[in-house]
């Protein structure tokens, strides 16, 4: 049991390692897209194996998907009301 | 006339003496808990309504000065908000109806349910003497940079209150949540539950994810306030519409905390009188969710004119016509209920009428405001306090008090006087009426809001909705004495004296400690009044 | 009672179309809520308990039904949606050849600057059919500027110019009020918007001396000094009001039964040691502004308090 | 194993274990929001300020940053560990792992306290000292570093309630050995949780390139 959380942790320290990696390629505004994609990455692997989402019930993935979805539209709708000013 | 105590096994004798309330951990007497401290907030801002009212009847600020009357609108403003409305349905009926109506002995987690009360008093209290003695004069709204930089009073305490009481919510939002997920009766689907159910779980829904957003904003009005770290202030680089973004993103799914709860009161209410079962179950239901979902996208609106882009403008305006949907959804469903039924004229029957009348109205003023081209004139006027103060008095209060007088036999196993709540509601009926119609058209002659001192050419739409406020003060005041009164004196209520259907009335009233002897079993869909059953794909 | 309004009055070029879908919508809602009043009314008297009406065929969902009434209510309110955002949309473009003004709010006063320099302190002179521009600042808190008459509002927000544009159709004197709450005397934050025909405000802006006299700073100092919060119709402070108090006698409590001219030593003296000479019935409780003003605002202020009083500074 | 359930709303144990992990997952589910909120006051003010946060984030050691980040990952497998023995009634070893979880957690505190420590001396934190900033747009570069305090200020507030929580469990006092698994493994879901909001917080602040 404790190899699956093993192999989850040196795939997290990975990711680490690739996002300091591309920090130091400059890809403008690519960089940051990198970096978020990566972190999603690293947020996932925690939540589906550290914190046992994927063999959790199904009420959960609900209780998971329901924040996910309430923080993008807290990120785009603010985005839309503030990007004028 | 000896105190007639309620009978021997019902919940109110489990222990007696002040600890057995104040430790208790039974959802019902923690209504009550609750019932008491929202009671006083109530009339605390209640009062300050009034003097307010009582300043505006004359163009001159001549009863207050300036101070003490932005004082007054900020202490009425918080209290009404966050110490009455947002708790009000559900800390009360909810927390002692919810185990009731799943058939549960209580809800799923006991302890953070009274956690939830002692931070609520706390931090309301400390809230209270905060902008009392400190003399917090920028409105319920904290606007920066007058918040965060010129206003002197004792902001930052009042917000940090605000703050604590806003976990108290969460707290509810969560064992709501979890009560209506894994404590329902056996054989109780989704849609065999009481619509009271289903708009108190959309209720914790945008409880649990508005009420945070609402406390990272005070935590930054705070830090800015205190140590200047300059997110809300120009002169840092900051940006004050920032600020208005975070706290409407919580404060508009707040509104829908306040009217979802006053919602289901009446799904519950209209159905028992009218003998019908509710029109359209399933999409009332439907809406519920709707509403808590779309509460969320609209909160544009509160800043058409603040600086906001054109674009987020037309986008916003646009959500927020989509979010009248359900609303309008679910009064159609009400008022085609009455149609073919049993009509009786009870109170909590007639304040479930004045609910789905007023609350029409306030939503139908809602799209003068949502309508762009309008609310660049409505905006930041008394249209606007009319609009939302039908939605809030004419809606919700009268919806508390239809789920009050509902609810009230089983609750204390007690009566009210029929003709004084008649009485009383027709009383609040009018005298709402009376208060805030004047206040419509003060906003569209364009009498800004807010205002200690305005034009003389207002002054006669200002005295009628003053006149209108002593009636309202009054019939607020009868139940208060009525109902009191009833708790000790009230004829003895059988088990279920309006014969509704639901589970909360198959168990004695008041019921007793551990709510069902035996535990209920649900076979068919909710409602089952009048011959016709609702069938189960309706 | 004073005069009582029944309508707001129309005086822009926004104003008819903002009044047609402001009838719009209180027909729309209007209709909306009487028929939802009278299905209400109606069906609790006919189908009262006991009532004999004919209740067969009575069912609990409509299949549907809500969804047809209420989506058919909602095609005309997205037509009203549209009207409010094509309406909304003009704001941003104001007629060419508009005349520039720089509009400046700051804790509770509003001022106007025109292109050659002439400020105004809570009063705008415009003249009437022309396209006027506001580029709106604000010094401190969040404002709004408000002309009901106009249909027009814009917040002034600090770190940001907004703009807001008008085109008065009307002369006249039309109310300008602060609509977001911007502190203690917000509802005092008010102004008079003065439309005059073209020809006398070309006049009236070329006679205007360029550069502030005297007395025109001195109001703008004794208003930002909260001297007008007490002297001006305040309502708890009990001020005397210093409208023509130039060169009369005024009688004094300290020193008793004593009456001296209010000369401009008088003035000074108020205003530097107010405890000195006492005006009777009132209590000494003016504060001192002694080391608060510099020497050429005190006679600014001199000039405008003497300004108050008829023959007092021109 | 004790099996009857703790509050007298259930009827059995199991049901109650499904009631404390969705209730536990909710209240992250509100801490998400709350920290959302702060990271879209984030957002907005970098792209108002893109220069002065790309400036800013140079300035920012990048090491310790990804150092803490690799402390705080691994203490969330420790964590982990914990929680999957604990289940398996491995009690002692549970301990332990806990011990290294809190332990791991207190070097993160301690390298950041450092951390704030260099900064200060740099005069790169406004609010700490004086301010010394010689990038692109110096005059929002503070808001940066105020920003920088702040976020990971109300990181580290929650981290140190974790550490807290961690200890609690891990000394040797007598909870009932059936609910044990039950906290160890609450108290697990919300120091990954912080571990999270760490996971995005370490590129928003430290890898800006304008």
């Amino acid at each position: 049991m404790t190899r699956r959380l093993v192999y989850a942790w040196l795939g997290l320290m990975l990711l680490l390692a690739l996002t300091v990696g591309s920090s130091f390629i400059p890809l403008g505004v690519g960089n940051s897209v990198v970096n978020l994609a990566i972190a999603a990455a690293k947020a996932a692997i925690v939540l589906a194996v550290f914190m046992e989402l994927r063999r959790g019930e199904p009420l959960l993935h609900l209780a998971a998907a329901a924040v996910g979805f309430w923080l993008l539209i807290l990120f785009v709708l603010s985005w839309i009301a503030l990007r004028g000013v | 006339m000896t105190l007639a105590a309620p009978d021997r096994s019902s919940y109110w004798r489990e222990g007696a003496g002040i600890r057995s309330w104040l430790l208790t951990t039974d959802h019902k007497r923690i209504a009550w808990l609750y019932l008491t401290s929202l009671t006083a907030f109530f009339f605390i801002g209640g009062a300050a309504a009034t003097l307010i009212r009582i300043e505006l009847v004359t163009p001159q600020g001549d009863l207050v000065s300036d101070d003490v009357y932005n004082r007054l609108f900020t202490i009425h403003g918080i209290v009404m908000v966050w110490f009455f409305l947002v708790p009000s349905i559900p800390a009360t009926l909810g927390n002692f109806l919810l185990p009731l109506m799943l058939g549960a002995k209580d809800l799923a987690f006991p302890r953070l349910n009274l956690a939830s009360w002692y931070v609520f008093m706390f931090g309301s209290c400390f809230t209270l003497y905060a902008i009392v003695a400190g003399g917090v004069d920028t409105g319920w709204t904290f606007y920066a940079p007058l918040s965060t930089v010129y206003s002197n009073g004792h902001v930052s305490m009042a917000a940090a209150g605000v703050f604590i009481v806003g976990f108290s919510t969460i707290m509810t939002g969560i064992n709501f949540i979890v009560t209506t997920h894994k404590l329902r009766a056996p054989g109780q689907t989704w849609f065999r539950l009481p619509i009271f159910v289903w708009t108190l779980y959309a209720t914790s829904v945008v409880m649990v994810l508005a009420t945070p957003v609402l406390a990272a904003t005070l935590l930054l009005l705070v830090l800015d306030r205190i140590f200047g770290i300059g997110v809300f202030d120009p002169t840092k680089g900051g940006d004050p519409l920032l600020f208005q973004n975070l706290f409407w993103f919580y404060s508009h799914p707040a509104v829908y905390i306040m009217i979802l709860p006053g919602m289901g009161v009446v799904s519950e209410v209209i159905p028992c009188f009218a003998r019908r079962p509710l029109f359209g179950y399933k999409l009332v239901a439907y809406s519920s969710i709707g509403i808590a979902v779309f509460g969320f996208l609209v909160w544009g609106h509160h800043m058409f004119v603040s600086g906001q882009s054109t674009y987020a403008g037309v986008v916003f305006s646009f959500l927020s016509f989509c979010v009248a949907i359900p609303s309008a959804i679910k009064v159609f469903n009400w008022a085609m209920t009455l149609r073919k039924g049993q009509v009786s004229f009870d109170t909590p029957m007639l304040y479930a009428l004045g609910f789905v009348g007023l609350f029409a109205f306030g939503g139908l003023a809602g799209l003068f405001l949502a309508a762009l081209g309008i609310d660049v004139d409505l905006h930041d006027t008394y249209f606007v306090i009319a609009h939302f103060h039908y939605i809030m008095v004419g809606g919700m209060v009268t919806a508390y008090m239809a789920g009050l007088h509902f609810w009230w036999p089983k609750i204390t196993g007690r009566m009210y006087s029929e003709w004084l709540g008649k009485i009383a509601a027709g009383l609040m009926f009018l005298g709402f009426n009376l208060t805030f119609f004047p206040q419509f058209i003060l906003g569209w002659l364009g009498m800004p809001r807010r205002y200690h001192t305005y034009p003389p050419e207002f002054q006669v739409w200002n005295v009628l909705s003053s006149a209108g406020a002593v009636v309202l003060a009054f019939a607020y005041a009868m139940p208060l004495l009525y109902l009191t009164w009833a708790l000790f004196w009230g004829k003895r209520a059988p088990n279920n004296p309006w014969e509704a259907s639901g589970l909360e009335w198959q168990t004695t009233s008041p019921p007793p400690e551990h709510n069902f002897d035996v535990q209920p079993v649900v076979t068919g869909p909710p409602y089952q009044y009048g011959g016709q059953a609702a069938e189960e794909t309706a | 009672m004073n005069e009582i309004i029944l309508h707001p009055a129309s005086a822009s070029t926004a104003a008819p179309g903002f009044d047609v879908l402001f009838l719009a919508l209180v027909v729309f809602s209007g209709l909306v809520g009487l028929v939802l009043v009278a299905m209400i009314v109606g069906w609790s008297i006919k189908y009262r308990r006991g009532s004999s009406a004919d209740r067969t065929g009575a069912t609990a969902h409509g299949g549907g039904l809500e969804l047809k009434v209420v989506g058919g209510l909602f095609v005309v309110a997205f037509g009203l949606f549209g009207w409010g955002a094509w309406l909304f949309v003009g704001r941003d473009f104001p007629p060419p050849g508009a005349i520039h003004i720089a509009g400046t709010a700051k804790q509770w006063m509003w001022s106007f600057e025109h292109d050659n320099g002439e400020k105004e302190l809570n009063t705008l002179h415009i003249p009437v059919n022309r396209p006027v521009v506001v580029d709106l600042v604000s010094q401190d808190v969040i404002h709004s500027m408000f002309v009901p008459a106009f249909r027009i509002k814009q917040d002034a927000v600090p770190g940001l110019t907004t703009r807001v544009w008008f085109e008065a159709t009307q002369t006249g004197s039309f109310d300008l009020f602060c609509a977001q709450y911007c502190g203690t005397q917000h509802s005092e934050m008010r102004g008079q918007i003065v439309v005059m025909p073209q020809a006398d405000f070309a006049k009236w802006l070329s006679t205007r001396p360029t550069d502030q006299s005297l007395v025109q700073q001195g109001a703008a100092l004794f208003r930002n000094l909260g001297c007008s919060g007490c002297h001006e119709n305040s309502a708890t402070v009990r001020a005397p009001d210093l409208h023509g108090v130039y060169g009369r006698p005024v009688a004094l409590t300290s020193p008793a039964h004593e009456t001296v001219i209010a000369d401009d030593q008088y003035i000074r003296d108020s205003i530097l040691q107010p405890a000195k000479q006492v005006a009777a019935g009132y209590d000494p409780v003016m504060p001192s502004y002694d080391g608060l003003i510099a020497p050429d605002d005190l006679e600014k202020i001199v000039a405008y308090v003497k300004s108050l009083s008829p023959g007092g500074s021109p | 194993m004790t099996d009857e359930p703790v509050s007298k709303a259930f009827d059995e144990v199991g049901r109650e274990r499904e009631a404390d992990t969705f209730g536990m997952w909710v209240f992250l589910g509100t801490e998400a929001m709350l920290f959302g909120a702060v990271f879209v006051a984030y957002t907005i003010l970098r792209l108002k300020y893109p220069e002065a946060f790309g400036g800013g984030s140079e300035k920012l050691s990048m090491w310790l940053g990804t150092l803490n980040t690799a402390i705080l990952l691994t203490s969330s497998l420790a964590m982990a560990v914990a929680v999957e023995s604990a289940k398996a009634h491995a009690l002692p070893f549970a301990r332990r792992m806990l011990w290294i979880t809190a332990l791991l957690g207190a070097a993160f505190v301690c390298v950041k306290g450092y951390e704030y420590f260099d900064d200060m001396q740099k005069g790169l934190l406004p609010l700490l000292g004086p301010f010394h900033y010689d990038g692109p747009d110096s005059a929002h570069a503070g808001l940066f570093f105020n920003i920088y305090l702040m976020m990971t200020g109300i990181h580290a507030v929650h981290l140190l309630i974790g550490i807290s929580l961690v200890v609690y469990l891990a000394l040797p006092i007598r909870i009932p050995p059936g609910r044990q698994p039950k906290r160890i493994e609450s108290v697990g879901l919300y120091w990954h949780f912080v571990d999270i909001v760490w996971i995005f917080l370490f590129p928003l602040l430290y890898l800006v390139h304008p």
